[in-house]
């Protein structure tokens, strides 16, 4: 029983490692060759190249992935340490009563 | 419009959220009785009216284009609002509203409410920012923050029931959350950016052939992560434990208006950003979970996990209407998308009903239940109302999207699909009748003879979300004044990317 | 060959995640396969902005005399921002879990999926 | 569990406030060199986690930590939401960047980045401590010897 079920579970992940290997290998930009992209053929580069360019004159600060963080995409990282408050609040929510007998 | 209305709705429930601890904390020191639940209701309706303020400007015909920070597309994150937007913004909005309404008093008797509206008010921000958002990304940012607050907020009471179907949920969710993180980096790492519009005309050059397996992948993890998040069926197994074992205003909050959420991504997969064939999966997947779901539902002796089966056979309803849109049938986005607005209020509206029981009589299993009509005349009626709804009887709102949704079976020329949904309604129409006979009719056991009516705010939800189904029902142009703009939306992708990239 | 080495590695860390999701009975390893899966898709993440001999996008006039020449050698910075915001969401995820397992050995005394289904019934 | 050898309490009781120190210097500079609010409050709240292990829950605590983090949690981020409302106010969109920029390389630089890293490590400081007191307070005083 245990062992067709790990014979299974090793083939399954041996096709699921095989698919998504072949699949990234073969059909995306090779490793290291940002910013080039190729769209149907046609060379196109990809959008964080504009920041390397421009960041820097544009908001003062030195470090591009700070003006990325609060500065480009400022929203998501609002969105994010919304998502650290939620959490947060789970967690306490889960822990509440017994925190009171403490 | 009141200016920046489009970022106020997304963060008016957000900063109320941050703060909503401390209310809570000052609520129970000084005694203030229903200081949260106010503020909560307030903001909600202050969100609703901008909501529709917002609905306004799009209907005439605009694409209303926020940059946020002052950055212009595509570096910057973009809020992008057409009528498909729009009528999911309107939807959350106006359902939140009465839910909030609702868990005032279904609330009451629990402890740790601050957390509770403080929960509650993060799904609802997550919610707007998902349906709102013009970048890939932050869409998956605001998934988290809905998601993560709905795992919570079911195993809100802590009882063994709720922990396990929050632990189940958190693990199947998170599992579709982290599909739609691996397709949205893949996508950057293909086409190399992450704003929708950008996206959609980059891989429109495809035009469906040459197409690399990444992208094919990518879609593939996309939808298989959207469909966790609808339930439907070969991954619907979180939803009935998780609204069976959650307080029932949570349930009526995720079977309403966080069904919009999953279903506003349906609708926009077949056109933004990929662009890709997808009718005839989403058309096999619906009927599958239709069929699957009321088959499910006529086995259950729990009051809310029947209603939790149902919610998977409609959704199945609408995903079949939106596939079969995509094969040229143009009735069919209408017919999904007019019955996710009907199945919103219907379903919320029988939730609400289930809680109502189970507030008064501490009791959701059938054999214990019975002969309540009496007692709970109002809650009957409105349970009545939503059942008949539900099955699509001709004078209320299920019948009209449901007809619709036939019709566009007949334009796909698929008659045979018509006929398994004409079925699937007929079953869902005997599990509803089992349901009120054995709830409302019949021998009333001796320990309920004392069973009151519900408190009023519970009532109040429910007959406006009654008065909403038969509102809609003799009046169906209040509807198609909604979904004719949002179907349209859902296509006309020139117009969206022409609008978020063409410069502000 | 060795190039690709990161994207495999990232596969190979999803691919385990995934196993580790199906197939495995107590709830922490499921949180661990999780954690594991979802690492896997930052590694890919941040592959996808590597520049081969790139330096780190932080402007000092040691390592780049002028900003051109700082923007042609610079990696790539968007995915390490996205890699951050990932990052914490995950944490979120693993502590919500973790505490809701908790929470659950209380309740049953065990870890175990079949033996909290059982319970239930 | 009450604390560590005194050799463990020495050597962190001399060390807290070095990390302590550490981690508001990688939130300052969170815009000139790598860091930010996030590494730095989680070195901040795992200063005080090591002191907790050391000498026990209840030398470090006073009453109404619980409380206290709480408050901080929300003061955080009400610092981001008034900088996100400064923007609106200010300039024309919400988080817009309103602030002089300043001198390249200098501390106070970047306009509203570091004021927003200030809010987010007073933010995540508290919300890792909040968690783990939550965490704590749950199962301080259970045996570890029952494992999964």
């Amino acid at each position: 029983m245990t062992s067709t079920r790990n014979v299974i579970a090793a083939a399954l992940v041996v096709v699921i490692g095989l698919a998504l290997i072949y699949t990234v290998t073969a059909s995306l930009p090779p490793f290291g060759s940002f910013p080039t992209r190729y769209v149907d053929g046609k060379i196109e580069s990809a959008v964080g190249e504009a920041y390397l360019e421009n960041a820097i004159w544009q908001t003062g600060a030195t470090n591009v992935v700070t003006t990325i963080v609060w500065g480009y995409r400022g929203y998501d990282t609002l969105g994010e340490s919304t998502v650290l408050f939620t959490a947060v609040v789970g967690v306490i929510m889960i822990f509440r009563a017994l925190r009171r007998e403490e | 419009m009141i200016p920046h209305a489009p970022i106020l709705v997304i963060v008016l429930p957000l900063f109320t959220a941050f703060v909503m601890p401390l209310i809570g904390i000052i609520a129970e020191r000084y005694h203030i009785k229903y200081l949260r639940e106010l503020i909560a209701i307030g903001v909600m309706i202050v969100v609703l009216i901008l909501a529709g303020t917002i609905a306004q400007e799009v209907w005439n015909g605009e694409v209303i284009v926020y940059e946020l920070g002052g950055w212009s597309p595509p570096w910057g994150i973009v809020l992008a609002i057409d009528a498909l937007s729009t009528q999911m913004a309107l939807m959350i909005a106006g359902l939140g509203t009465l839910v909030m309404i609702y868990s005032a008093s279904y609330m009451s008797r629990d402890s740790g409410l601050s957390y509770f509206y403080t929960l509650m008010l993060l799904v609802i921000s997550g919610m707007m920012g998902i349906v709102l958002t013009g970048d890939f990304f932050n869409f998956y940012v605001f998934l988290e923050i809905m998601s993560i607050s709905s795992y919570a907020l079911v195993s809100f009471r802590r009882d063994a029931l709720s922990i396990e179907a929050g632990i189940k949920y958190l693990i199947i969710g998170s599992l579709g959350t982290s599909f739609v993180l691996l397709s949205v980096v893949m996508l950057y790492g293909v086409v190399g950016t992450l704003n929708i519009a950008d996206l959609g005309a980059k891989l429109a050059t495809y035009g469906g052939t040459n197409v690399p397996s990444v992208l094919v992948l990518s879609l593939a993890l996309f939808v298989t992560g959207v469909m966790i998040k609808v339930a439907m069926v070969p991954f619907h197994t979180w939803l009935p434990d998780a609204f069976t074992a959650a307080p029932t205003a949570i349930s009526a909050l995720l079977a309403g208006p966080a069904a919009v959420v999953g279903i506003y991504w349906v609708a926009r997969l077949p056109y933004l950003p990929f662009g890709m064939p997808v009718g005839l999966i989403l058309i096999s997947l619906g009927l599958i979970s239709m069929v699957v779901g009321v088959l499910m539902a006529l086995m259950q002796r729990d009051f809310k996990r029947m209603l939790a089966y149902h919610v998977i056979s409609q959704k199945g309803y609408m995903v079949l209407g939106i596939g079969l849109g995509t094969l040229g049938a143009t009735l069919g986005t209408q017919g999904g998308l007019f019955h996710l607005l009907n199945h919103s209020t219907y379903k919320a509206l029988l939730f609400m009903c289930a809680g109502a029981v189970l507030y008064q009589t501490k009791s959701q299993k059938f054999d214990e239940l019975g002969g309540l009509g009496k007692n709970m005349p109002i809650t009957a009626l409105t349970f009545l109302i939503g059942a008949l709804a539900i099955s699509g009887i001709p004078p209320l709102n299920g019948f009209v999207s449901k007809y619709i949704i036939y019709l566009a079976g007949f334009q796909a020329g698929m008659p045979w699909i018509t006929a398994i949904a004409v079925v699937v309604s007929g079953l869902t129409l005997a599990s509803f009748m089992k349901a009120f006979s054995s709830v409302f009719l019949g021998q009333r056991p001796q320990h309920l003879q004392g069973t009151r009516e519900a408190p009023k705010p519970m009532l109040f939800s429910m007959i406006v979300m009654a008065l909403i189904c038969v509102a809609i029902g003799l009046l169906p142009a209040l509807g198609f004044n909604i979904i004719g703009p949002a179907a349209e939306a859902a296509k006309n992708t020139s117009s969206y990317i022409s609008h978020v990239l063409g410069g502000t | 060959m060795i190039m690709g080495l990161n994207y495999i590695v990232a596969m190979l860390l999803i691919a385990a995640g995934i196993y580790c999701l199906l197939f495995k009975r107590n709830l922490l390893k499921l949180v661990i396969g999780l954690a594991v899966m979802t690492d896997g898709i930052h590694l890919f993440l941040i592959s996808m902005g590597y520049r081969l001999g790139g330096i780190v996008p932080i402007f000092s006039s040691e390592v780049a005399p002028s900003l051109s020449e700082f923007a042609a050698r610079a990696v790539d910075p968007l995915p390490q921002a996205l890699v951050l915001t990932s990052i914490v969401i995950n944490i979120c995820v693993t502590a919500l879990a973790l505490s809701l397992c908790i929470y659950a050995y209380r309740h049953y005394g065990t870890l175990d999926t079949t033996k909290i289904r059982r319970l239930k019934e | 569990m009450a604390g560590m050898t005194v050799i463990v309490r020495t050597i962190s009781r001399i060390l807290f406030p070095f990390i302590f120190l550490f981690g508001i210097y990688i939130i300052l500079h969170g815009h000139l060199t790598p860091g930010g609010g996030f590494p730095g409050g989680v070195i901040i709240a795992a200063s005080v986690a090591m002191l907790i292990l050391a000498y026990g829950l209840e030398r470090v605590l006073k009453n109404n930590a619980f409380l206290r983090a709480e408050v901080l949690d929300t003061i955080g981020s009400l610092t981001i939401a008034a900088i996100g409302i400064m923007g609106l106010i200010f300039g024309s969109y919400f988080l817009q960047n309103t602030l002089p920029l300043g001198e390249l390389g200098r501390l106070i630089s970047g306009g509203n980045f570091l004021w927003l890293y200030v809010g987010v490590g007073i933010k995540v400081t508290a919300g890792i401590l909040l968690i783990l007191f939550a965490m704590l307070f749950a199962t301080w005083g259970e045996k570890d010897d029952h494992g999964a």
